[in-house]
């Protein structure tokens, strides 16, 4: 019997498993090679765009007649000033793909974070007070559905003019639905869960049951989602650019620069081809993120 | 005449996890002779199983056996080629679940289920197969047999589907049948009528079972002899009357102690303290020390063998005295 | 049936705001006169055009005329082409429907295969590999993958005519072009869809009848797998025509996709309300069409 | 159990509750789901009320409207004399600091994103009861009351067992010192070492709390085990009630006979036929008429096709609602006696 | 380049074929003549419709439907037309056509036209093949009017018995090629009109393509799909030259490049120094070599040659003097420096962005600093009707009237207000004097005069007039023109 009291803790787990749970998840990411990418990508295009001023070795707007479309260093004709070479306007294209990592960074996190909590909040509301509630914005989800995302901005930005201001207004204001359809449907199902009837038999109000419970719950789906959207709408945001409406000079995004780069494919295939391989690595590694995060946050996968 | 048909023997089985390979079975050893049923009862978690899926070749991808001898009939199963296992399974050993609602395919019909397996394994016709099916459905009790052939799952309630199951199974006469917990997911009333059709059955037609339960009551409706397994081993084995009667291993007597008994009401049950070890972190010695009434340093040491106490009777445990 | 005509039903209030949208999008949002006319025109012009045009009422009157319109068929004309904007865009539709039922088939072709492949050999090099090139798929902007597809294809190589529709080596660039993103998005889907139903008890069930490989993965996984995927793909209707936008713009396809970017630029009003609502029905009819489908793939799921 | 009137701590009359599952946009199908059908029964204070049936008989749906988590369609629920089916919100939620609840699933029924800490002292902050040193002194005192350690506080439910979550909840019930607790198949998916330890705990805690259980479950042994009296029920009915020894040696309604003869005994000595009843419940949208047992019951007669049989007190504190109870009858379908 | 291309087969295959394809940016936007203002339909329509006269792009005109005409009065002239044309449907074109088409565009108002044939008062028949066209008020390049964009014959009897609607879809006029099929947004086709009154048509079958993506159709040309792009990026000028097979040919357009500044008291850019100072910053023979690929001719004047009132003194002319405007500024007392807003349109024109990108830096140079705004085209057009700029917006100016008029009536007073504010009272005096006078000599005299004191004072400033680029498949000679029409029969097999 005394033996039993001094193996117990150890059978019973505690601290120990703790620190387990958080070392494996560090371990997770260390053996999934694809998250680890991913990380490691997110987290110098992130570096990469608040320390901009420090890397880049020109000002991103300055222009330079001389100079202009200068290869890459390493070609003929090309110098290490200019080591990714310059555009039509003799720009060095390094120094506007560091900056430019700022605006197409931006635009995707805001963007992603405006739709986030427009959707967190009607699809809270849909899922858990149903009824008129969720007539109505599952109405309006199901309208805006029916319309492409890309047709609605390219009309809203036709009007207002592509100002940063407006473009992460309306790729958040119109990308919204998806995270309300998906928040209500997981509300739909959490709000039938045990813990949640729980919380309500200890007499808790709607409003903490919403915050405490169904949030947090919501959450790990959520964040998964919104890595991926911001993927998207970097990508996004280079189409808009191919339309016109992106992002405008002096401003500079990845999105503007393929997009102008573009008549240069065939002639000065850089201009166009490394703020495209920035966008693509990027994406490709906020994706990769994504997809390890729902490994990770899926409490399916979890145990 | 004891004759084995299947025996078992020093069976591991690991899994591989995030944390490098884990042994959920570790040397498990057993018997099924011709015509008889063996039931293995154990806590959730104790590899049970474990232990049936790896008889039947279809451990989930990061599962192996990686140590023991599987013998059915004079075949060596860890030998067999991919072929000869998928001829053998369905075939001559058969296996029905424990969740009749997801052990079948959502969007075939029953029909389509029970035709597959007869003209997989006898080649028979689509006509042959249907004809079969009905006669195999009507033989698990089944009424408008031909009709629910035409069923999906879904339009069957849950005793249904388990005999449906239970169909398949049977379907190819094997000669021997693993029944992973088939009465867990029923009500009281359906679980007595499925068992009932399992004990006619094998009245029937000789079939072996290897029935796996936590429910000592199904044990002793059923069963022939027993197999109490703990942490992935076997703990104890023994005919069923003996078992009931004189459990050795500590375990197995707290478990029966711990049942609360519909006809015999104490006024507080037996319990055993504590809760099953982590197949990650094993305690050393006998597994079961920590939660032992019995144990002491010495078990922590040890690892204690499965010894004969009888011809028939054997049990892991270096406290009790056969 | 029934439950279609009742989903049908179903959809009226939804369109009745798409009606809303669309004509508050366009309408509030500019002037559409100044753009007809060149810049050097005069006021003078302009506000005779604007009155003649019915642009100086109040915008419910312009509401509920455009809703009263609407009801009978009259979508209204396009001044740029001055004639009726609905028989523009049904010109056009055959086109953009023949661009995305092909681009469709090259997104399948390419993500069912792909798709069941990576789930079966998950963790696999080859998986990696896959999920690798779908994402690369994704993470590529439509209209940079026509150009050097144009590039490559048509200019280097002279595979394929560089525009225009026509025959089917016209429909192949564009196909590709439009499909490759989807089939990354659908190659993902089908992956991890795949996956969850091989975790499945039923799957066990298969395997413990003894059937091969082949047919487990092929007939009993993939049927439950494509249940999923239906739903999918039915969303992914909106995306494809959004990308047509592009796609048809890269390769002078003459669809509605052409129409509508330059519509809007030049705010051709009368075509952008009528596409936008055409286009909103589409996606509708066709999510209707794959819940149909999806009931009757899964029969889990009973008619009423 | 002779419980006088002034005991009753909660009764419900005539209690109903359907869900209405109506599809369609113009042509309203109507299906009703009579999930609780009409129950009448009374709960004794410091008693154990067990209610068994089997799986959608309507057991949970009469467990949540007990504790207000739904609105009953038809009938009254006094807990203390007050009416909990016509409560408003801000009421019940006063209500609920008697009435708890513990639920089945010990891995559903906890916030995964809270630590125990939280769990447990959360029915204290709801209700504004304990804040700060007080609060965690609360938690502590409750968390050594079901057997958990202090040091286990910060940690998350999935790091714990079965066994433990459900402590967990027990002392999440327990924070408001509740007077009623109704058990939902409390132990229903705790293995049978386990379940022997909660049954023993919520026994325990029975007595030096004074609580009053109403305990719900398909597994007869346990009911047996810790019920003062048992109602058995069947589609949304009450079909039996009585004193747990009364209903096991002498049950009255062929259901529950059946019922109990089900259930197989772990002696193999005893090994027998089972009296089979025939068919599974029906579904309860589409309910039989007449006695709802009927199409099942080898003593039904046309009567028992036609008339719902009424429910009534047949013997002294021994309500049953059947037109042909098993009164002359010998009944006793359990040996004398039985050991292990 | 050669025409024996080492691209493959099918620009050898295509010699032989006496289909001619033009692949245009835009599609035509429709046949109804008079109601688009759009000049690449109308490089389109004339290969199917005739004026009664033809611009020679040098100041004088041809007759085409017309024989001879005359200035009787002030206000009126008379024409005689030429026998035996027939319409595309066999009809005779007659005076009546002539009277139903010019009366409808003079007096609809609704017509996108309108404006710039509402000077005509009527048309008097004559006779079968005589009529009179009566102005409201002496009208000097009424000429001008009727040859270009609005001013095509069409068939009264056509029109009146079939009714529009048949018309759009089938169109009929008078010209070498009649319709044959239109596929909108993808191609037209035209095939020759074998009762030409004129030359017999050269080509079988005259094919538009839209291919609005600028890289394909650089890449149509490449690959012989098509025989004739239109407004090939510069950048791709060197390599469709350096391609066998192709060749680009640039020519100067009508539309000239310029700023537009606020002459007001209000404005920094009210100082005349200031303005000057700005023109003198900018290098923009720099930018037409850069940027344009060479493709433009820088200029002081909007008024280019070809026009009536050209003053060719200040074409081709430039001033570049950065450290002379530094001064100016100084003088003018912005020693340091100054700020200005800039706003352009985005898209609209060639290069527009990266143009006024680079002004924004060469400005920065002596010390200006531009807030520039560049919007995309439609909004940039709501705050340029609204007349919403400050000091400066960027913008190009056509001219299919060949005539200073249109060109220089935005710098009257009355024009000018609320957009640069000129009010110059000798250049008012002289455009309002010109507008009228029917004295061409004396007319062109007034503009000349205008034009050299708006280039000193600069309410605008010039920056150069765009060229056409147009890539060619060597199998066809084609010159192109001043006024971007498609002759179709002046580009020719080789
Ligand atoms: N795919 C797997 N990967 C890793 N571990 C596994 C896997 N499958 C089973 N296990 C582990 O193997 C051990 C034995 O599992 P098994 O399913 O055999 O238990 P059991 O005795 O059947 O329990 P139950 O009564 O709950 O069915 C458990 O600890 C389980 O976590
Ligand atoms: N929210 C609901 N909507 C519709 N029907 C419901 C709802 N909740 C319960 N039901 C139905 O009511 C009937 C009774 O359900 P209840 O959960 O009370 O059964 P139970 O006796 O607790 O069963 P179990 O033993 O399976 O828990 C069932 O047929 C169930 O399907
Ligand atoms: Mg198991
Ligand atoms: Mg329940």
């Amino acid at each position: 019997m005394e033996l039993t009291k001094v193996m117990e803790p150890l059978a019973e787990g505690g601290k120990v498993k703790t620190q387990a749970s958080y070392k494996k998840l560090g371990k997770r990411l260390l053996r999934s090679k694809t998250g680890m990418i991913g990380l490691v990508i997110v987290a110098v295009v992130v570096l990469m765009a608040i320390f901009a001023p420090l890397l880049a070795q020109h000002d991103p707007a300055k222009t330079d007649v001389i100079n202009r479309l200068l290869p890459p260093f390493w070609m003929e004709g090309g110098n290490t000033d200019f080591l990714l070479g310059t555009d039509n306007l003799g720009r060095d294209i390094l120094s506007r793909i560091i900056f430019g990592s700022r605006i197409s960074l931006l635009i995707g996190i805001s963007a992603v974070l405006l739709a986030g909590a427009i959707g967190m909040a009607l699809g809270l509301i849909a899922g858990y007070y149903g009824k008129v509630w969720d007539f109505i914005i599952m109405r309006t989800v199901d309208s805006l559905l029916a319309i492409p995302n890309i047709l609605f901005m390219l009309i809203i930005l036709a009007v207002l003019g592509p100002s940063l201001i407006t473009l992460i207004l309306v790729l958040g204001g119109t990308s919204w639905v998806v995270y309300a359809r998906m928040v209500r449907s997981e509300t739909l199902s959490i709000k039938e869960r045990d813990y949640v009837r729980s919380a309500k038999a200890i007499g808790a109000k709607d409003f903490r049951i919403i915050i405490k419970y169904i949030l947090p719950n919501v959450l790990s789906s959520f964040i998964v989602i919104a890595t991926l959207n911001v993927a998207t709408t970097i990508i996004l945001e280079a189409s808009l650019s191919f339309l016109g409406l992106g992002i405008q000079p002096p401003d500079v995004s990845w999105g503007l620069m393929l997009s102008d780069g573009r008549e240069y494919i065939a002639t000065s295939w850089w201009v166009a081809a490394f703020p495209g391989i920035a966008i693509t690595v990027t994406v490709l590694g906020v994706i990769f993120l994504g997809d390890w995060l729902r490994d990770v946050l899926d409490p399916k996968i979890k145990d | 005449m004891r004759e084995s048909l299947l025996s078992v023997d020093d069976l591991k089985v690991r899994f591989k996890t995030e944390d490098g390979y884990v042994s959920t079975v570790n040397g498990v050893s057993f018997d099924v002779e011709k015509g008889e049923t063996l039931a293995i009862v154990g806590e959730s978690g104790s590899g049970k199983s474990v232990t049936s899926l790896a008889l039947m070749g279809i451990l989930p991808a990061n599962g192996e056996v990686y140590d023991g001898d599987l013998r059915f009939e004079d075949k060596d199963l860890r030998n067999l080629t991919k072929k000869q296992y998928r001829q053998l399974r369905g075939n001559e050993i058969a296996m029905i679940f424990q969740e009749p609602m997801t052990a079948l395919n959502p969007v075939f019909t029953i029909g389509y289920q029970l035709r597959e397996t007869l003209m997989l394994h006898y080649k028979l016709s689509k006509d042959q197969a249907q004809k079969k099916g009905i006669e195999m459905l009507e033989t698990v009790g089944i009424p408008d047999a031909e009709k629910v052939m035409g069923r999906f799952p879904h339009q069957l309630s849950g005793g249904m589907r388990q005999r449906v199951m239970i169909a398949m199974a049977l379907s190819c006469n094997p000669k021997l049948l693993i029944a992973d917990e088939p009465t867990t997911a029923l009500d009281v009333t359906i679980q007595a009528q499925i068992l009932t059709l399992l004990r006619n059955l094998k009245e029937k037609s000789n079939t072996s079972i290897m029935i796996i339960t936590h429910d000592l009551g199904v044990v002793a409706e059923l069963a022939d002899r027993v197999i109490v397994m703990y942490a992935g081993e076997v703990v104890e084995q023994a005919p069923i009357n003996e078992l009931f009667e004189r459990p050795l291993h500590p375990y197995t007597q707290g478990l029966m102690a711990s049942i609360p008994k519909i006809h015999d009401v104490v006024d507080e049950l037996y319990s055993i303290e504590g809760t099953v070890p982590n197949p990650a972190a094993m305690p050393t010695g006998c597994k079961f020390h920590p939660r032992c009434p019995l144990g002491d340093i010495e078990c922590t040491k040890v690892h204690p063998a499965l010894e004969f106490v009888s011809e028939t009777h054997s049990k892991r445990c270096i406290k009790v005295k056969g | 049936m029934k439950y279609f005509f009742q989903s049908l039903l179903k959809t009226i209030p939804v369109l009745i705001l798409i009606t809303l949208i669309v004509f508050l999008l366009v309408r509030v949002t500019g002037d559409p006169v100044s753009l007809m006319l060149p810049e050097t025109a005069t006021d003078a012009e302009r506000d005779s055009l604007r009155e003649s045009m019915g642009f100086n009422d109040p915008i419910m009157i312009q509401y509920f005329n455009y809703l009263g319109d609407l009801v009978t068929g009259d979508f209204g004309d396009s001044f740029r082409y001055n004639t009726d904007a609905l028989n523009l865009i049904l010109e056009r539709l055959p086109a953009t429907i023949e661009l995305a039922i092909a681009a469709m088939i090259v997104a399948i072709v390419i993500s069912v295969p792909l798709g069941i492949l990576s789930a079966v050999k998950r963790n696999s090099f080859f998986d990696l590999f896959i999920t690798g090139g779908a994402v690369l798929g994704k993470a590529m902007p439509n209209f940079w993958l026509g150009i050097m597809l144009i590039l490559l294809l048509s200019v280097t190589f002279q595979f394929f005519p560089v525009s225009g529709r026509g025959t089917f080596g016209h429909l192949v660039l564009p196909a590709i072009t439009l499909g490759t993103g989807i089939a990354a998005e659908m190659t993902r889907l089908i992956r991890s869809s795949m996956l969850e139903i091989l975790g499945q008890d039923f799957i066990r069930t298969a395997r413990s009848k003894g059937l091969g490989e082949a047919i487990i993965v092929n007939k009993h996984a993939f049927r439950n797998a494509l249940i999923p995927v239906v739903t999918i793909m039915a969303l992914q209707t909106s995306t494809l025509i959004g990308g047509t936008l592009i796609t048809e713009t890269v390769f002078a396809w003459p669809g509605l996709g052409q129409l509508l970017v330059q519509s809007v630029n030049l705010r051709d009003m009368a075509v952008v309300q009528a596409a936008t609502f055409i286009i909103a029905i589409f996606v509708i009819l066709s999510n209707l069409i794959a819940d149909l489908v999806y009931r009757l793939l899964d029969p889990r799921i009973k008619y009423d | 159990m002779n419980t006088a009137e002034d005991q009753v701590i909660m009764e419900v009359k005539n209690l109903k509750k359907h869900f209405d599952m109506s599809k369609g946009f113009i042509k309203k199908t109507n299906t009703k789901v009579r999930a609780v059908d009409g129950l009448n029964f009374k709960v004794y204070k410091g008693e154990t009320l067990g209610i068994v049936g089997e799986s959608g008989c309507g057991k949970s749906t009469t467990g949540n409207l007990m504790l207000g988590l739904l609105d009953a369609t038809e009938g009254n629920i006094y807990f203390q004399n007050e009416d909990i089916a016509h409560m408003t919100q801000a009421e019940l939620r006063k209500a609920r600091r008697d009435l708890q609840v513990i639920f089945q699933d010990p891995y559903s029924s906890l916030n995964p994103r809270m630590t125990v800490e939280q769990l447990v002292g959360e029915p204290l902050v709801v209700h504004g009861l304990a804040s700060g040193k007080e609060l965690k002194k609360q938690v502590t005192e409750l968390l050594e009351l079901v057997g958990l350690r202090e040091h286990q506080m910060k940690l998350y439910p999935h790091e714990f067992s079965g066994g433990q979550r459900q402590r967990i909840g027990i002392a999440r019930a327990l924070a408001l010192k509740p007077k009623v607790i109704v058990c939902d198949e409390a132990v229903s998916a705790l293995d049978v070492s386990i379940q022997a330890q909660i049954l023993n705990l919520l026994k325990k805690l029975q007595k030096e709390m004074d609580l009053t259980y109403i305990f719900i479950a398909h597994g007869l042994p346990a009911v047996r085990h810790i019920s003062d009296r048992i109602g058995v029920m069947y589609l949304g009915k009450m079909v039996e009630l009585a004193g747990r020894n009364e209903l096991f040696e002498n049950p009255l309604h062929p259901y529950t006979h059946a019922l109990l003869d089900s259930v197989p005994i772990p002696d193999p000595r005893l090994r027998k036929e089972h009296q089979l009843i025939k068919g599974e419940i029906p579904s309860p949208s589409n309910p039989p008429s007449g006695c709802p047992f009927h199409p099942r019951c080898p003593k039904a007669t046309e009567k028992c096709k036609v008339d719902m049989p009424e429910y009534r007190e047949i013997l002294p504190d021994h309500f049953v609602a059947c037109h042909h109870p098993l009164l002359n009858e010998d009944t006793s379908i359990l040996p004398d006696s039985a050991t292990v | 380049g050669e025409s024996s291309s080492s691209e493959g087969e099918e620009p050898v295959e295509k010699s032989d074929s006496k289909t001619l394809t033009i692949a245009n940016g835009t599609d035509i936007v429709t046949f109804d003549i008079h109601d688009h203002n759009t000049t690449s339909t109308e490089a389109v329509h004339v290969n199917m419709f005739n004026y009664l006269v033809t611009n020679d792009g040098e100041g004088g005109f041809q007759p085409d439907l017309a024989e001879s005409w005359e200035n009787v009065n002030d206000t009126t002239w008379s024409f005689k037309l030429k026998e035996g044309v027939k319409f595309h449907n066999g009809e005779d074109l007659t005076a009546d056509d002539v009277k139903f088409t010019l009366e409808r565009i003079a007096k609809d108002d609704t017509l996108l036209e309108h404006g710039n044939y509402n000077q005509i008062q009527e048309v008097k028949v004559v006779s079968d093949y005589e009529f009179e066209i009566i102005t409201k008020n002496p009208e000097p390049a009424l000429l001008n009017r009727l040859s270009r964009l609005g001013s095509s014959i069409l068939p009264k009897d056509y029109i009146e018995t079939e009714g529009w609607e048949v018309f759009l879809e089938q169109p009929v006029g008078t010209g070498p090629y009649k319709f044959k099929e239109w596929k909108k947004d993808d191609r037209l086709t035209l095939e020759a009109n074998a009762e030409y009154f004129g030359d017999a048509p050269k080509w079988e079958e005259l094919v538009f393509r839209s291919i609005p993506e600028d890289s394909t159709r650089v890449s149509e040309l490449l690959t012989g799909g098509v025989d004739v792009a239109v407004n090939i990026p510069p950048t791709d000028i060197e390599r469709i030259d350096n391609t066998d097979g192709v060749s680009v040919v640039q020519s100067p357009t009508q539309r000239v490049m310029m700023f537009t500044l606020r002459t007001d008291a209000d404005s920094v850019t009210g100082d005349p120094k200031v303005r000057e100072a700005i023109d003198l910053a900018i290098d923009k023979q720099a930018i037409v070599d850069s940027l344009l690929g060479g493709a433009g001719t820088v200029t002081r004047t909007r008024v280019t040659p070809g026009n009536i009132g050209a003053n060719e003194g200040l074409y081709e002319q430039t001033l570049y003097d950065p450290e002379k405007a530094k001064q100016l500024l100084e003088e003018a007392g912005y020693a340091d420096g100054l700020e200005l807003s800039m706003a352009a349109p985005n898209g609209r024109y060639l290069k527009d962005k990266e143009t006024v990108e680079l002004v924004t830096a060469m400005l920065s140079e002596v010390g200006i600093t531009v807030n520039l705004e560049l919007m995309e085209w439609s909004a940039f057009n709501q705050r340029y009707q609204d007349r919403d700029f400050n000091e400066m917006f960027y913008i190009g100016y056509g001219n299919s009237m060949f005539d200073a008029s249109l060109a220089l009536d935005r710098l009257t007073t009355e024009e000018a207000k609320g957009e640069s504010d000129y009010n110059n009272t000798e250049v008012n005096d002289l455009l309002l004097a010109a507008e009228q006078n029917m004295n061409p000599e004396e007319r062109a005299q007034q503009y000349q005069k205008a034009q050299e004191i708006i280039a000193e004072e600069r309410p605008q400033i010039y920056m150069f007039q765009l060229n056409a680029i147009t890539g060619v498949n060597d199998r066809v000679e084609f010159k192109p023109l001043l006024n971007e029409m498609f002759y179709a029969d002046s580009i020719t097999l080789k």
